[in-house]
């Protein structure tokens, strides 16, 4: 099993014809994720990377059942792009996209909430679940090893670190979710949690949080008030100094909100161990389940 | 970007927003010249950055011959790193209350907040502090803006927080604060700022609302909505030498997501998240963080060598720490383009490359040819850096 | 029994301290109505006609349990009170306020459709339910008789007329309600006829519609599928030329729709007789009725 | 109000909206000088009503002498009872198809609609009626507007409703078109206009969108948000003689609400439905009424003279027929401005007046006395003033 995505899952691609789009697509295709259709408006009715592009989400939707978009168009046009799959009913939206405007993103976050659309990202690496031999975004492949760790992370290049790390250790994961690095975001460490709470597959979870906002706090709160599988924290960027935007357009302290201490503190509170290392983070990872079959 | 006081003004004006009266001034002649105009003035560092007046950078000028010397005093003095290059030269209002009023993202509810306080003219983070219940808040729905009826609820809020005000009579403040409020909303959209912020919002003798300072700061993001507006705002302030970061300014130029920490080790990565743990290693291990900078992904040779030589141009850097995980990016293309920027460049201070992921084999070999010894664990590479970077400046 | 406001309704006023609002407030209290609050910004903690006053809707509600709302504002300002009504729960939004520019209650009737708030009008009389003694709005009282004809009417003095009518041949109101004459209304025909049809009290309906839009089509089709209790129509404005707005900025003939005769031919469509006169409406009425106790 | 064509197009232009170039003539001689500066042009009549093709207020005009000559003809001819006061003089397009866009008010839905159809240039009525299929609609949320996925989805609806089009490739049209929906819904908005309409929205040869005509109505009841812009425009119109009845013009200054209808019959009344039910009334009994006057709620004696005196500034009029229903309105005060009215204006036509409701009793005395005979019943009324103004037209 697995959370948000699974194996039969059906995944459109809305700007796959661009660059970016068909690399990642290829990517996602090879990984054994089952892409049904791609979206680019004015070349509906060609093909594709052997796919039927449509000019809108909802005729690609009504012609091949796909439930899931994912999001590469530039970002002047990606809050539009994820509005269009909400409205045409997809049950999930992942937006790889970064460098959206905020304001796009708070109306298209009002948007989708009011459907109830799920939304991953943006500025995000996506979601693998390599059980399901599902991938959404740009996990690279050879990262994916199934297993029973669920990981959530704010970042894309930790989130592959931590998946190399566990995996040379054997441990492999359920589903990693990166949820993007951006301050408006659409699932929330919180969300993820409760997600992989529920999830069979999944009996341990790494939450990699950095600096900026204060839901990595909330996950804490959350977690705090009883959470049935063992969690392990990691926050970076302990070392910023305020005001300064980290890369992440999320990342950056304001006041007195934000800090790594303030998110390490929350976490211990919620007695959540947290790991100073990637290293130290499979050291907890490894103590905590069985010893793992791969070593 | 963040817009200086009398460039947030004159967005203000643009939409309604009363201002004093005043004039930029650059020179104390100037700045006399206006309080030959308008009488008693205050003059004001034009620094994007707060705490002026602690810092003396606001004065209170009652004749030409004041305003001339407060100018002389503040033009060119530094404030927290900004060189102040303009004064704001205004009429003194006289003041019966001080309000706040801003507009601000609100990442918790990811949305916009419009936030209204009596206890205006502080800090606001310090209310927000000590007495956040005196600060009244509105979320407005984000296509349809704050209606007039969630406005007048925020003030009465606001209002009540402070057991009532005597300085304008209610009715008077409500009529005045629903199209005030609406007008800051809607600049805040239309320049696609994440805050609009007028602190303080005076209630004049006269019972006026006036904007006593004025913040604005335009999501980096959306700047390409508003080209024209921030190319101008921004030739306006680096003509006056807004004191900006150099190397930063040098990195925007070259397109590469930096920032400058003031250490010795420089530091490159991929990837927001993993230079940010970077950086954490480095001063785990007792080093100081020159910078942050992101190469992001799929970066080729060409990216490597322009990074290294942005890092390079910080004269205080005396190391470099490349960590590159190999997922779209590859391992042999950032091998190649270090040693072709250490070839070019001329490299004399220690280089630790710590690689991993796709073509991390491939790569490390062409390091080891070169001579440059590669690292595989990330806090191995740290204290390497960390320990190569002290022995130079003890040699040094 | 009634529709829409009853014995147990508590009703607030949004601009009683206006000259009208203190006229038709006082009126309204003198039928019987249980008017509890007034509302008007800045003058909160006032008194008036022996009443308290809030700035806010939502003071007056949580103090006094108003599940009603009047509203008497000026243009400007009357969609915005409709909005506070709705934010402030209460059930029902009676706007009698004219010449509200029409994209504001396109956005107010959005809005409150979200919520599921009622409104009747705007540019409305009222309504007014003479076996409950409880009228909101500005339907002269002395019209007011109990009895169990329900009236809806797109006009004032129309529906006066009607009332005063059936009441000198003896024939009350379950209830009756004005619609209002603009062009955005919150209660259509149909949903007034809907409300009718549940409501034990009223055994029969007058309908009096007008020129301009298709509500009456409309509600002429939902009678046609079947409508439990006799329907007598009425439509004026037949001799009215196209393009011209005739007094109500909803009574207009654009093109083709809005006519006269198209509303007519629907009810008749729909078997509902319609009179050519108001003498005709009591005709027609005492016709479907038992002969009436009061005559 | 009803905007000119060339005052919608100025708007157009204002958001962006792209016209073709014109300027606006009086004179024959204005309009040669326009064709000599754009070569090959249309002269169009600027009145404020369709059709004008049909009525000869179009005309294309290949050199200065045929501009001439046109705008000769066109200037001052009548086009459904309006006198031309002027031409718009543009360039003409090439025309590889006409489309059809609108932004309008939907009553049925409750909110706005944007239309958009490949069969535009003829009369949108006509295709509505004819083949509504052809028509895309969008009926976007009034506080978000339309987005940019909605307009692409409109936009690809009409396209397939027509089974394609090949004056431009489908992308390019979709780029297009979005931020041209975007700003004319926009411009609705802002104007408060129920009908913001291009029609033709020309493809051209060199596949560019532009609004070949344009057609703007802003919403009455929301002048008083755009008082300068109406009061610029009427005058425009005005000074113009733009052929509004003058009759309504007056009503209008005095504040009522009056609609000319060309009859013999007078007709006041209280309430929009009770005056249109009187016009009916006046019909059924074989009159022709020669306007609607609504004196609204609660009038005072004052309003009623000035309704009678309004009723008879129409030369037409041969009997006035007066219908009132007490409410707030009260029969005695109706009862004393008729009468005042009669003397001081020296009516001599007939006049019918019924009243019931409020004071109906003191109201009828009062007529009595003074020798005009009420009525009970509006039939009986009606009938009776037909037959006074029947009696006098044989005298007259």
């Amino acid at each position: 099993m697995s959370i948000l995505l699974n194996r039969g899952s059906r995944v459109l691609v809305q700007g796959m014809t661009g660059s970016e789009g068909t690399f990642h697509t290829q990517q996602m295709i090879d990984f054994g994720t089952k892409v049904v259709a791609g979206v680019s408006p004015g070349k509906g009715g060609t093909e594709h990377l052997g796919l039927p592009v449509y000019d809108t989400v909802a005729e690609a939707v009504s012609a091949t059942g796909a439930d899931v978009a994912a999001v590469f168009v530039p970002p002047p046009f990606a809050a539009d792009a994820i509005m269009e799959g909400s409205a045409a009913g997809v049950r999930l939206v992942v937006c790889i996209t970064e460098m959206i405007p905020v304001n796009d993103m708070v109306r298209a976050k009002a948007m989708i909430q009011r459907r109830g659309t799920l939304l991953v990202g943006p500025n995000c690496p996506g979601l693998m679940s390599p059980g399901e031999r599902a991938k959404v975004g740009i996990i690279p492949n050879q990262n994916g090893k199934e297993g029973s760790v669920g990981i959530v992370s704010r970042s894309g290049t930790l989130t592959y670190e931590i998946m190399q790390a566990l995996g040379r250790s054997g441990f492999g994961q359920s589903t990693a979710v990166g949820i993007g690095g951006d301050p408006i975001l659409g699932l929330s460490f919180s969300d993820v949690l409760e997600l992989f709470a529920a999830d069979g597959a999944t009996e341990l979870v790494v939450m990699a949080g950095e600096i900026g906002g204060a839901d990595e706090e909330r996950a804490a709160e959350l977690i705090g008030r009883g959470y049935p599988k063992p969690v392990v924290g990691f926050i970076s960027g302990r070392t910023a100094p305020p005001g300064k935007r980290m890369g992440h357009a999320g990342a950056i302290i304001s006041g007195n909100t934000g800090s790594a201490k303030s998110k390490v503190e929350a976490l211990e509170r919620a007695r959540v161990e947290v790991a100073d290392t990637i290293e130290q983070i499979v050291e907890v990872v490894a103590r905590q389940l069985r010893p793992p079959s791969g070593s | 970007m963040k817009l200086l006081e009398h460039q947030a003004k004159a967005q203000f004006r643009q939409v309604g927003i009363d201002c004093p009266m005043g004039r930029v001034a650059h020179t104390p002649e100037q700045a006399a010249h206006v309080a030959r105009e308008l009488g008693r003035v205050v003059i004001k560092a034009q620094v994007p950055i707060g705490g002026r007046g602690k810092a003396g950078g606001v004065k209170l000028a009652g004749s030409e011959e004041e305003a001339r010397r407060a100018a002389e005093q503040i033009l060119g003095m530094d404030i927290k790193g900004y060189t102040v290059p303009a004064v704001l030269c205004e009429e003194a209002l006289e003041i019966a209350r001080e309000l706040y009023l801003g507009v601000a993202l609100d990442r918790d509810r990811r949305s916009l907040v419009v936030m209204l306080s009596f206890a205006g003219g502080m800090e606001i983070e310090e209310v927000a502090e000590t007495a956040p219940e005196k600060i009244a808040k509105l979320w407005p729905d984000p296509f349809a803006g704050p209606q007039p009826y969630e406005i007048r609820r925020l003030a009465l809020d606001a209002l009540s927080a402070v057991g009532g005000d005597e300085a304008m009579p209610k009715s008077r403040l409500l009529v005045q604060l629903v199209p005030l409020v609406q007008s800051l909303y809607a600049l805040c959209q239309r320049l696609d700022a994440t805050l609009c912020e007028i602190n303080p919002l005076v209630i004049t003798a006269t019972q006026r609302l006036i904007a006593g300072d004025g913040k604005i700061e335009i999501d980096q993001n959306a700047e390409f909505r508003h080209h024209d507006l921030v190319k101008e705002l921004g030739d306006d302030q680096g003509a006056a030498d807004s004191g900006e970061d150099r190397l930063e300014v040098e990195a925007k130029r070259r397109g590469l997501t930096y920032v400058h920490l003031g250490g010795d080790v420089g530091v490159i990565g991929n990837g927001a998240g993993l230079v940010m743990n970077t950086l954490d290693l480095v001063k785990q291990h007792g080093g100081e963080p020159a910078n942050f900078l992101d190469i992001g992904g799929g970066a080729k040779a060409e990216v490597v060598r322009n990074a290294l030589e942005m890092v390079l141009l910080d004269p205080q850097v005396k190391g470099i720490f490349v960590n590159i995980f190999g997922g779209i990016t590859r391992g042999d293309e950032v091998a190649n383009g270090v040693i072709e920027a250490r070839d070019q460049l001329g490299i004399r201070v220690p280089l630790v490359v710590r690689m991993t992921g796709t073509r991390e084999e491939e790569g490390r070999k062409i390091l080891e040819e070169a001579g440059i010894v590669p690292a595989i664990s990330a806090p191995e590479a740290a204290q390497k850096i960390v320990e190569l970077v002290a022995r130079s400046g003890e040699r040094g």
